[in-house]
């Protein structure tokens, strides 16, 4: 085992994806000469050569459309978005054409893309810095939205999105590149070498998608998550003293309902999180599905808490982000329901 | 400057609407053979002028005159006189189809078959077309079976694509025809982009790309343009100008520039403008840029003027927002006449034998449509079934989706 | 009362609108002077002038955009995005841009825009001239989200939208143009002139945004609804037999929480009904809130029929579409629960 | 064709990287004064060439030559030198505050102030910019008080964009400043629409749209060149090519185009490149095209010359993508260098004045700074309150936002 950030550990995959498969291509905004404005992609041009890795004119639309050109080719173009919140541009793209080239064209043209994008905020980013628009995937047929909560997982993941035959988006909470922030800003930031998932196998290995992971297990409530907020939940169970289990998606679509359910039925209550926009963000669908599933066991509603109805913006950042207090305080509530 | 005059909005209109006499006379249409054929590694700046003019071939009396003359022997463009018939009678044969209500919509290519069927003829095998619904005669030129063409119009069993796609969205991987977006312009980027993906491989296939007009406004025009123009695309770069985007003419899109192909001016771009009505003009256009791709010299504009000599769709009525004669004052004439004229003028074809080919093709259409229907058409009950509505929207089907199948009853 | 179709009666809301005020500007592919591919714009360049009628290039983009320019600068543009499956090349003017100026500028610069689109299926148009979108404005702060179901409702609410002085979505279901339609295909057309809401006002009046309609009063199940549904709703009430109390909620953003949650607490059941892919739909979110909000009433969960989680198909337009027979299906599943 | 040889894909690559050399040989620069100015109402095609050359009125000598000099009086000039050094200074100050933690974020003009400096004073009061980050010389030319462009970027509670936009995303109306968007290019069709806007009314206001190189390969740019095309827009578009866009050189933007401004071609928008490190040649072509504009002449496309000196914000280190001297080697000078140099040579202006007139502006910047941080900072706690998150949302807040609103304890 290496240690890695996740930033290192996304790294990794690309270099051991391309050089496992000359079909893999990497481009976007910076990743080229300079290796992304994060870092993800450095050392690749240098490594591959400038027809496989690099620096593409500002057009997100111009970088999933020429991607899915050259996956219909045969190629794997992982394209990196440079933050999420810039991916609208290529939203047609995405939604239009990668997402039902198999579909429309019977099974004969495909998209197997995958179209990486930091998102989410904590970063005093601004609104155009920290969004988190899985929601908006997520209501697309025919993609698959990942979004990894730890190195480890980010490295397996970005390999087994590289290695699907569809289009996945790949989400990165770049709050949590360089380590596990847990909410509390106000604290000395933590970085990856203190957490045991910063530990990353540096071999070739992928994490399934559509699979959850149980990170805390617990008996009283299940706090059904992903990305940053996998730590927010983490730590607001260990301050409420609740005993949480906290499930941590990894794959929104696929959903790994099994996992979800199980934990809902057997703890009763259910809170579900993350830092989009509470209305119509991906804590909708769940809420929806988990109260279908697990209406007879549910002892409260299901709780949402989430980002407020607001842009996210800047110099009110900590009381925008959902973050272990505002979560603790929906802990308890739920219980006492 | 209290004493500025008020601005005002300038709103470009077409020379005639309904009521009015038609009138082309702003077109400026040089004599055939007139406009020169660079060399292909010739520099984009030194042939500006090209995107301000018309190159044409076949002259008023059907002679081919010219640099860009003889690209094809006579025997080729028979065949292409062949395949511009085929693809017109399909469309007559499909229309009428659809209107008798065996399937909701169709597009037609009238007037503007040149276009597609030449273009084919200048590709090899491997090459990829990014078609708009209007360039059918890539798929007739190319050989795909005209029963398929059938089938998936009727949405039937046989259909390819499973019934998933409205009318006319062909797709075929095989004879090089990208799979049919309904959303204009998509489809412009991605042939950048696969064709980059031919150049990162070392390969040696090209890709063409299609727009109308009015597609050129969109987003993916540009990003095309962008990426072509920085990474030298091997791609052909088609913008078929009709005149007209459904009820709006050409010079909304167009605005202050005189033509379309001079937009591929700001990107360096080799950009030219063809008489799109004039198939051998078309052909040898396109085997220039075609081989411009071919030799990484990269990407080329091609405007190929012509007229919707038909309604937008089935869903259309054009005398609502254009004269009912303006087709017939079209100054580039038809462009199966003019191939007709050309051989009929070389001896290598007669009236009678035009109406020989008229009716073999026919006959061969009405018997592809008989087998075709006999297959079904949407209106007959014999349509892919609902289980074929959850395949193909991933490679495999997740649960939800199997769920859901299941809840259809599959 | 005039008779009007749907298409009428936006057009006579447009003509009203630019009658009042001469801000307001009317623009769109094909919208001047042939009067929209669905006529919905007819006659007003003939009456108001090209410069306040007109004809725009292809370019979503373009539209909303210099829509916003134009709303910014003290106008009110009321631009049609020819289908709502065309309106991605929009999204980021949309979301980034509308949604936001007035928040960003700190009030100083605003955007009363309208940017109508027709929308939903059943009219054999494939899987880009049927698209539902609605949930992907649902989740965007700073939208509003309105869509009719009746002639009478879409003359008052396009004119509400007009005057209301932020970003609304105006959705068109376009199945409802000519008549009210409930999913029964197979019979004959019914014109809006059979129907009492095809009466409408010839006047200037206003059907608030954010109010919902309880368009067929019943006790033992709420079917929470919007569009084309609404008739589909009632026709599988009347056919199963089920004392169903159908809402319409005609603005889906700000949402009339009080009318449906008075709804569900009274009856105990409620389905959700839409024709958009299900997953992350709207239908979720009112699924979410309804759960929540009547825990303790509900008898059954909140169940959800919509469209399938596929494009929407050509040949199999009417197994994707959730018809009456589908929704009776499940109203009687949810009574038996 | 089996003997074509295989494509490859041609990536370009800047002239030099860390290590190397700088070297702007490329750049081919006429003297000051030899570029003709041509009468507003040319046509576009009759000046194709003022979109590959570039305009200059500085000379070495730092004096005003051809037909572009005169547009400004010394008085005028002293004034623009004045407000690019406040530009510098207030740029420096708030660059130092940013690592100081009062803030989290700057970015600068340093090498560019000219061009924002210079066109504020072409324009008239009513006029809107719709300007990207870096045009903040548009405010402090058109006299906004810097105390609150401070209280922006501290996000404090005078802050008139209540903390919730970036540091230098400020918006005012008043001055003419469209609120700032953190998505590239989008305010570029705003302004086409906002002048058309003007044009329906019969309003004399005209638009300003700005864009950086690496920007314009997005689709809003594309959509502004069409939209302000077709409707003749009252709109002056504005790119300024600082040849990097982060760690990306231009050419990855402009492809095999020779220049942005040639982009306007096709397009038929009269189209000029100027240098714009200098502050009488930008003002020189911003009032002629913004005079096209006001006589509804229609939109007019402006590259504008220049060098980021600095580094793309203070979250870059250019040193990692570009030799460290490539700045000193940018072979237009600087921008207050050059005016001062002129106005010395005019006899107008002295060493000793200019370093007078950098203490007065330095304490007069100094003495906003303090007011603005006994206000707050972003690090002191005194940023607006969370109220404000929830306000302007929409124009009444709906009841779902008052429930959150609570939620937070307001
Ligand atoms: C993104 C998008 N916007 C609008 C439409 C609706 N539409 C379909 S065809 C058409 C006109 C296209 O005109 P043109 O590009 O000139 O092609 P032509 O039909 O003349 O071949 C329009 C507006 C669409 N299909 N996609
Ligand atoms: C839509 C979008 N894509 C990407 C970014 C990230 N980004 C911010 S500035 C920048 C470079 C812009 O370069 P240029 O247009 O040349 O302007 P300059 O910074 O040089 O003034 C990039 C890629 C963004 N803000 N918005
Ligand atoms: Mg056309
Ligand atoms: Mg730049």
């Amino acid at each position: 085992m290496t240690q890695m950030t996740m930033i290192a550990a996304i790294q990794n995959a690309h270099d051991l994806a391309m050089a496992r498969d000359e079909n893999v291509v990497v481009f976007g905004e910076d990743v080229g000469y300079f290796g992304g404005v994060f870092r993800c992609t450095a050392g690749l041009q240098q490594k591959y050569g400038s027809s496989r890795c690099f620096d593409a004119p500002i057009s997100e639309l111009g970088i999933v459309g020429a991607g899915i050109g050259m996956a219909a080719y045969g190629l794997k173009p992982v394209v990196e978005v440079q933050f999420a919140d810039y991916m609208y541009p290529a939203y047609d793209q995405i939604v239009s054409e990668a997402a039902r080239l198999r579909y429309r064209s019977g099974g004969e043209f495909t998209c197997p893309i995958v179209v990486r994008m930091p998102t989410g905020g904590g970063i005093w980013g601004g609104q155009t810095h920290s969004q988190s628009p899985e929601a908006l995937f997520t209501h697309v047929a025919g993609l698959k939205t990942v979004i990894p909560s730890n190195p480890q997982d980010a490295k397996g993941l970005l390999l087994a999105a590289i290695a699907d035959p569809d289009p996945v988006i790949f989400l990165e909470p770049k709050r949590l590149y360089n380590g596990p922030f847990d909410g509390h800003h106000d604290r000395p930031v933590r970085p990856w070498k203190t957490h045991p998932l910063g530990e990353v196998d540096p071999g070739y290995y992928e994490v399934p998608l559509g699979k959850a992971a149980v990170v805390r297990a617990g008996q009283e409530l299940s706090i059904v998550t992903y990305g940053t907020m996998v730590h927010v939940a983490i730590a607001a169970a260990e301050e409420t003293g609740i005993d949480a289990e906290v499930i941590d998606l990894r794959t929104l679509i696929p959903l790994d309902t099994e996992t979800v359910m199980a934990s809902v039925q057997k703890t009763g209550r259910c809170l579900v999180l993350h830092e989009a926009t509470l209305t119509s963000g991906f804590g909708a669908e769940l809420a929806a599905q988990i109260q279908a599933e697990c209406f007879y066991h549910l002892e409260a509603p299901v709780l949402r808490v989430a980002g407020w109805d607001t842009p996210y913006p800047h110099a009110q950042e900590w009381a925008y982000f959902p973050g272990p207090d505002r979560v603790g305080r929906n802990m308890l509530k739920l219980m006492e329901a | 400057m209290t004493d500025t005059p008020p601005l005002s909005l300038k709103v470009p209109q077409p020379e005639c609407r309904p009521g009015d006499t038609p009138d082309f006379s702003g077109i400026e249409i040089p004599a055939a053979g007139t406009v020169r054929r660079p060399a292909v590694d010739e520099q984009a700046e030194a042939m500006r002028d090209l995107a301000f003019t018309i190159i044409r071939v076949m002259d008023d009396e059907g002679a081919a005159q010219g640099d860009w003359a003889g690209s094809l022997t006579d025997d080729e463009i028979a065949q292409g006189l062949r395949d511009m018939m085929t693809l017109r009678i399909y469309d007559n044969r499909m229309m009428t189809a659809q209107r008798q209500g065996k399937t909701s919509f169709y597009m037609q290519h009238l007037g503007e078959e040149a276009i597609s069927c030449a273009f084919q003829r200048a590709l090899q095998k491997g090459d990829m077309n990014f078609p708009t619904y209007r360039q059918a005669g890539l798929l007739i030129a190319s050989g795909y079976p005209m029963e398929t063409m059938m089938c998936q119009v009727f949405s039937n069993e046989a259909d390819p694509l499973h019934g998933r796609q409205l009318p006319v969205m062909y797709s075929s991987k095989e004879h090089g025809y990208f799979t049919i977006s309904g959303n204009l312009a998509t489809q412009y980027i991605q042939a950048v982009g696969w064709s980059m993906a031919s150049a990162i491989k070392g390969d040696t296939k090209i890709a063409a790309s299609w727009i109308g007009d009015g597609s050129t406004s969109e987003n993916d025009f540009h990003a095309a343009l962008v990426f072509a123009s920085t990474y030298t695309a091997p791609v052909v770069l088609n913008v078929v100008n009709n005149q007209w985007a459904i009820s709006t003419f050409q010079g909304i899109a167009r605005g202050g520039a005189h033509t379309f192909a001079s937009r591929g001016h700001g990107f360096g771009i080799p950009s030219l403008r063809v008489d799109g009505n004039d198939y051998l003009a078309v052909h040898a256009v396109a085997k220039w840029a075609v081989e411009r791709a071919r030799r990484n010299l990269g990407p080329t504009l091609i405007e190929h003027v012509t007229y919707r000599a038909g309604g937008h769709s089935t869903s259309d009525d054009p005398s609502a927002y254009r004269p009912k004669s303006e087709s017939e004052a079209w100054p580039l004439g038809d462009p199966i006449d003019r191939v007709k004229k050309y051989l009929i003028g070389k001896g290598v074809w007669t009236e009678e034998r035009h109406k020989q080919a008229e009716a073999e093709i026919t006959d061969r259409v009405i018997e592809c449509q008989k087998r075709a229907e006999a297959i079904g058409t949407l209106n007959s009950g014999h349509v892919p079934s609902p289980r074929d509505m959850f395949e193909d929207v991933y490679a495999e089907m997740p649960p939800h989706l199997v769920r859901q199948r299941h809840e259809v009853g599959y």
